[in-house]
């Protein structure tokens, strides 16, 4: 192989290449050139989307620790805080989808667990293609047997999540898995090799295996026995082992014997030393022959890059490796001092005491950075156009409802989550299927909500308000429970960046992002960036997944989407849908998809302003135990809310007749206000006797309010529109959405 | 009162065990699974999880542990055991109960509520439910469908030794049982999750009187 | 590893217990145009290295199968 | 069932991909009092009746083993 093809096989483009030459000054070797290809990849060195990322606003009053560590860390109050982030696994899952997904919920506990917090929640956000087709219910179907496999066995509650399907993942899943962790605000653990010289590099866990190194080395040889014994392969998670590291590496913080903690993720331990080393601003020395192989005849280059999952990475005092060893071996993990902390400020490997590649950290935590054309796709222009005058009006609500709640996309979420464990660890107060989870902190009062969103139908179609929309919706779904919104972590998955078109939805998105960020005071802590999400049929839809974490002073204050008594009032807060319209509610709605077949249409651009107080007033209603029942309205508008929330309590619902005549000689109002998407709209219930508390709560605030019905009875009336049973609808809704699937113990891919 | 909860490598119910057990007035113990020694405690929990990975069969290889010597002789001897969900396999597993759970019949990972009764409150961790009462209590399992030849399962039905069944039976359980004891009625062993609900905080009690009814069992003998 | 035995343990469900996972697969395969299959049962299928079979029939009667609901063969194959 | 014949496929984890079940019971052996084990893999036995044994390779290649992480080998017993 010539060099130019080494380079290009490791993915290193040839002005990357010439840029490490000027910096080393020499020929890099292969394990150097490795090195490079890993860290300045995207997925480490943020190549493509480091200037973007800087416009997020990151700080705030309870932000502790901001992007640039393993996770992001708030104060939640009386000492507590929490660490959490996001990662895309994208890729892996699309190849070998259980592992592919268990590995990426293995990968972001570790995140969190170096910053020395204690997983308790994880969530995920999931895009397929359509059901219809074989190859995506069986990525979809053992997604989520590999995240249910990893979380349940690992025993961190899967608390919340989001499943999406269009033909825009066909071929290219999305797999984002987000874990939250718990830890005292004075005991953050930073993945700095700080304390130099003279300390100690101990690796910890799994043994290191041939695991997802770059086989594009191998790619081209020819197979051959050797060669195939060589090839990289399929990383597999092993939750047991996993378990092991995070009571190891918690018992080993609380007994202060470590200086400094990180995970192993892309590139093993190259990039992982290198990374402290970097922040520590040390050297660090790898003896590659003294880590624990599972596989003979690794070669020194291979031992340093592997991908095998659980394992740690710590620095430790050289008095204290003993203990940390002892440690290890209580939790039957596999140890070993495998270097040391060196002042040459270097990532150095050696095999048996022979320098085999030398690097200077900073390089390669310096990759380049490129700042792309950005340029209006032409698509926009077509996509956006619709005219809402041009829709046909439902003849038959009835039908029209239940085939919304039935809409894979819209239907009940039941047998996803019912394969997670998401009580386990006993801090779960709302269980998924409300709004947002609800963890509570043991022994105090206090607890946290946290939610994942996003639309990437909106953002295909305004990417700049749909990057908007999906913080927004973040912000409703916690205010809905009761939370107050903190920050949030991210997950950018997109196509690829070197396509101006990609690069614009990429740059929209994440403008609507901080812009939304900033307004709701939401920064911006940790995240990740998948770009080349593309397929031959084209790119995904620009998906700037959002997980939001918010924070209770009084968990007991909660409150959940179910109707909760019969009589209560049904109030749509941020009002109904007025004429004249400002825009089309029912532009680019989940309407217009499930219905009518087409994603066409501008949405209504996120009023970031209003979406603030009407959230901000639904939460300080909560806190003041006047309403224990609330659900924002996003897919599928007034009428999937209403419905929803019936079900969720059990207790039926009748809109206000009045409410309907008003709008009866104008059917075209009255579809936008049943099935409109226009934001900052929540549906919550008061006692009738309660109603003019709730009316003063609202008089001094700027927000438009419609009584709408009440609750009572086993029925979903709509007079003159819709009447259904609530068994009627929990039909329609309670699908199974793996009912045609194949059985596990195979791979009918 | 002091009650032992046993600790193996990948139990993950553990700590839930033991504020279970804190809330209803009693004092935890880790019995750590390398440890030969119950260290005196007046009852055990072995805790729900993935002991070993769940690997080769649930329960399979804890049963082996250490500390199981000690408390297979703690209950023949009468000292109350409670295994829940891979607890209970790990006591069918160590012979202390009849039977086996196999694979749920719907082939997945199942993680509810279920409605369940409470069938007998002859034994020391049912003694404050009525018979007859009915309770939901969460489910969270791979391998939940109860097992036994038919031989044991009219033995069990006949001594009254089925002590929750599910009023809505989430996998295939055999005579929809959720947990049974063993002949002497000290060794329960629950499917359904009672350390979940047993804290107000999480909207739920239902489960709390399973660890004060070993309190109470206690009480009366003494 | 020199003088180490290849030994192969099958454990399978016994007849007559049931075999979710066997039945889930029969299911599954008319689907993808499979036909003609009669019955599935799906066990364990466990490969060892060990320096002497001794105690392997103990291993199986101890821990690799369940006597309540597994049988087990093994055989030496190298 | 008359001139149904037997089917015996073997699915094993790929050599070289971890195999987490094999691992722990290995590690876990010499506690139980089991010696001399120097390795253990697990996998899974199919066995099935079928009419004719044309279509197994595509049944092992398409529903019974993954090939990304699995191999698979099969033969008629009877
Ligand atoms: N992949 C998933 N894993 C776990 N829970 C999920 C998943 N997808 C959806 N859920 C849960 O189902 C419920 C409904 O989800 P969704 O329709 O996305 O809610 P919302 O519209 O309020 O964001 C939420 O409680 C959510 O956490
Ligand atoms: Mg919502």
């Amino acid at each position: 192989m010539s060099i130019q093809e080494t380079y290009a096989s490791l993915g290193l483009s040839d002005y990357e290449y010439d840029r490490i030459l000027e910096l080393m000054g020499r020929a890099p070797n292969y394990l150097e050139l490795s090195l490079f290809s890993v860290m300045w990849s995207e997925h480490c060195g943020y190549k493509n989307s480091r200037p973007l990322l800087r416009r997020f606003p990151n700080t705030g009053p309870r932000v502790l620790q901001g992007p640039g560590e393993n996770a992001g860390v708030i104060e939640v109050g009386e000492g507590w805080a929490l660490a959490f982030k996001m990662e895309s696994h994208n890729h892996p899952s699309a190849v070998e989808p259980y592992e592919g997904a268990a590995t990426g919920v293995g990968g972001i506990i570790r995140d969190v667990i170096a910053m020395g917090a204690r997983p308790v929640a994880l969530l995920n956000a999931l895009r397929f293609g359509p059901l219809d087709d074989e190859r995506n219910r069986y990525l979809f179907r053992e997604v989520v047997r590999g995240i249910g496999g990893y979380g349940n066995a690992i025993g961190v509650p899967t608390v919340g999540g989001e499943v999406e399907f269009s033909p825009a993942y066909s071929g290219n899943p999305l797999v984002n898995a987000m874990c939250v962790g718990i830890i005292r605000a004075d005991e953050v653990v930073r993945a700095k090799a700080e304390a130099g010289e003279g300390n100690l590099v101990v690796l910890f866990g799994a043994k290191t295996g041939r695991d997802g190194i770059h086989g594009a080395t191998f790619a081209s040889d020819e197979l051959t026995e050797e060669s195939e014994a060589k090839r990289s392969n399929v990383q597999v998670g092993d939750p047991f082992a996993g378990k092991m590291l995070i009571e190891c590496s918690l018992r080993l913080l609380e007994r202060n014997l470590l200086v400094a903690l990180q995970d192993l993720g892309a590139a093993g331990i190259a990039s992982s030393a290198s990374e402290m080393a970097a922040r520590g601003e040390v050297g660090i020395e790898i003896d590659a022959e003294k880590v624990p192989l599972r596989e003979e005849g690794m070669e020194a280059w291979e031992v340093v890059i592997s991908e095998s999952q659980e394992r740690m990475l710590a620095v430790v005092e050289p008095e204290k490796a003993d203990e940390v060893l002892k440690v290890c071996e209580r939790y039957e993990l596999d140890a070993a001092v495998v270097g040391r902390v060196t002042s040459h400020g270097e990532l150095r490997v050696l095999d048996n005491g022979e320098p085999i590649g030398s690097v200077p950290a900073q390089y390669l935590a310096d990759a380049p950075v490129y700042e792309r054309e950005v340029q209006r796709p032409s698509y926009l222009d077509e996509a956006q156009r619709f005219d809402p005058d041009d829709l046909p009006l439902p003849d038959d609500y009835n039908e029209v409802l239940l085939r919304m709640l039935a809409h894979p996309s819209l239907c009940s979420r039941a047998s996803v989550y019912e394969q997670y464990d998401s009580e386990v660890g006993s801090d779960t107060v709302v269980r998924p299927g409300a709004d947002a989870a609800v963890m509570r902190i043991k022994g105090t009062k206090l607890g946290f909500a946290v939610t994942a969103d996003v639309s990437g139908r909106h953002c295909y179609l305004d990417p700049r308000g749909g990057g908007a929309a999906a913080v927004a919706e973040a912000y409703r779904n916690l205010s809905c429970v009761g939370a107050e919104p903190v920050a949030i972590t991210d997950c950018l998955n997109f196509g690829s960046p070197e396509k101006p078109d990609g690069y614009y939805g990429l740059s929209e998105c994440v403008d609507g992002m901080a812009e939304a960020c900033e307004v709701l005071g939401t920064p911006v802590v940790s995240g990740n960036v998948s770009l080349f999400n593309e397929t031959e049929r084209g790119a995904i839809y620009p998906t700037p997944a959002v997980g939001m974490v918010g924070v209770f002073e009084d968990v007991s204050r909660h409150a959940t989407p179910g109707f909760k008594r019969e009589g209560d009032m049904v109030v749509v807060l941020g009002g109904i849908p007025r004429w004249p319209r400002e825009g089309h509610p029912l532009s680019g709605s989940s309407y217009l998809e499930v219905i009518e077949g087409k994603v066409a249409g501008r949405p209504i651009v996120p009023d970031l302003a209003a979406e603030k107080e009407a959230a901000d007033l639904v939460r300080t209603m909560i806190r003041s135990g006047l309403i224990d029942t609330a659900h924002d309205v996003s897919e599928g508008g007034t009428l999937v809310a209403f419905a929803e929330m019936a079900l969720a309590g059990g207790i039926g619902f009748d809109f206000a007749a009045r409410e309907i005549e008003r709008f009866a000689d104008d059917k075209r109002h009255l579809q936008e206000i049943l099935l409109g998407e226009k934001g900052a709209t929540f549906v919550v219930t008061v006692p009738q006797n309660r109603w003019p508390e709730l009316q003063e709560a609202l008089s001094g605030a700027n927000i438009g309010y419609d009584d709408t019905g009440y609750t009572g009875g086993d029925r979903f009336v709509v007079p003159g529109l819709i009447d259904l049973s609530l068994e009627d609808l929990r039909r329609a809704r309670e699908r199974d959405l793996f009912e045609q699937h194949a059985p596990e113990g195979g791979h009918l891919g | 009162m002091r009650i032992g909860v046993t600790v193996f490598p990948g139990s993950n119910c553990d700590r839930d065990a033991m504020h279970a057990v804190e809330r209803a007035g009693a004092t935890p113990v880790e019995l750590w699974h390398a440890d030969p020694e119950l260290k005196g405690v007046d009852a055990v929990v072995v805790p729900g999880g993935f002991s070993y990975g769940d690997y080769l069969r649930p329960g399979a290889i804890a049963r082996f542990a250490k500390v199981m010597g000690p408390l297979e002789e703690f209950a023949k001897s009468g000292g109350p055991v409670l295994g829940v969900c891979n607890g209970f396999q790990v006591l069918l597993e160590a012979h202390l109960l009849p039977g086996a759970l196999l694979r749920n019949t719907g082939m997945r990972f199942v993680s509810r509520r279920a409605r369940t009764r409470v069938e007998k409150a002859d034994t020391p961790w049912t003694a404050l439910y009525g018979e007859g009462e009915e309770i939901t209590l969460p489910v969270a399992h791979n391998e939940g469908n109860y097992y036994a030849d038919e031989g044991t399962i009219r033995e069990l039905e006949e001594e009254g030794r089925i002590v929750l069944r599910y009023l809505d039976n989430p996998n295939g359980s055999a005579n929809d049982i959720a947990g049974i004891c063993n002949e002497a009625r000290n060794v329960v062993g629950l499917m359904p999750h009672p350390e979940r609900v047993s804290d107000p905080a999480l909207g739920s009690e239902e489960g709390l009187r399973v660890f004060e009814s070993v309190l109470a069992a206690a009480g009366a003998k003494v | 590893m020199t003088n180490a035995m290849k030994v192969r343990v099958l454990v399978r469900p016994k007849r007559g217990i049931l075999d979710p996972q066997g039945e889930a697969v029969k299911r599954a395969l008319p689907a993808l145009g499979f036909s003609g299959v009669e019955t599935v049962h799906i066990g364990r299928l466990i490969e060892m290295e060990v320096e002497s079979a001794d105690e392997v029939e103990g291993m199986c009667r101890r821990l690799l199968a369940n006597p309540t609901t597994e049988e087990y063969e093994w055989e030496v194959v190298s």
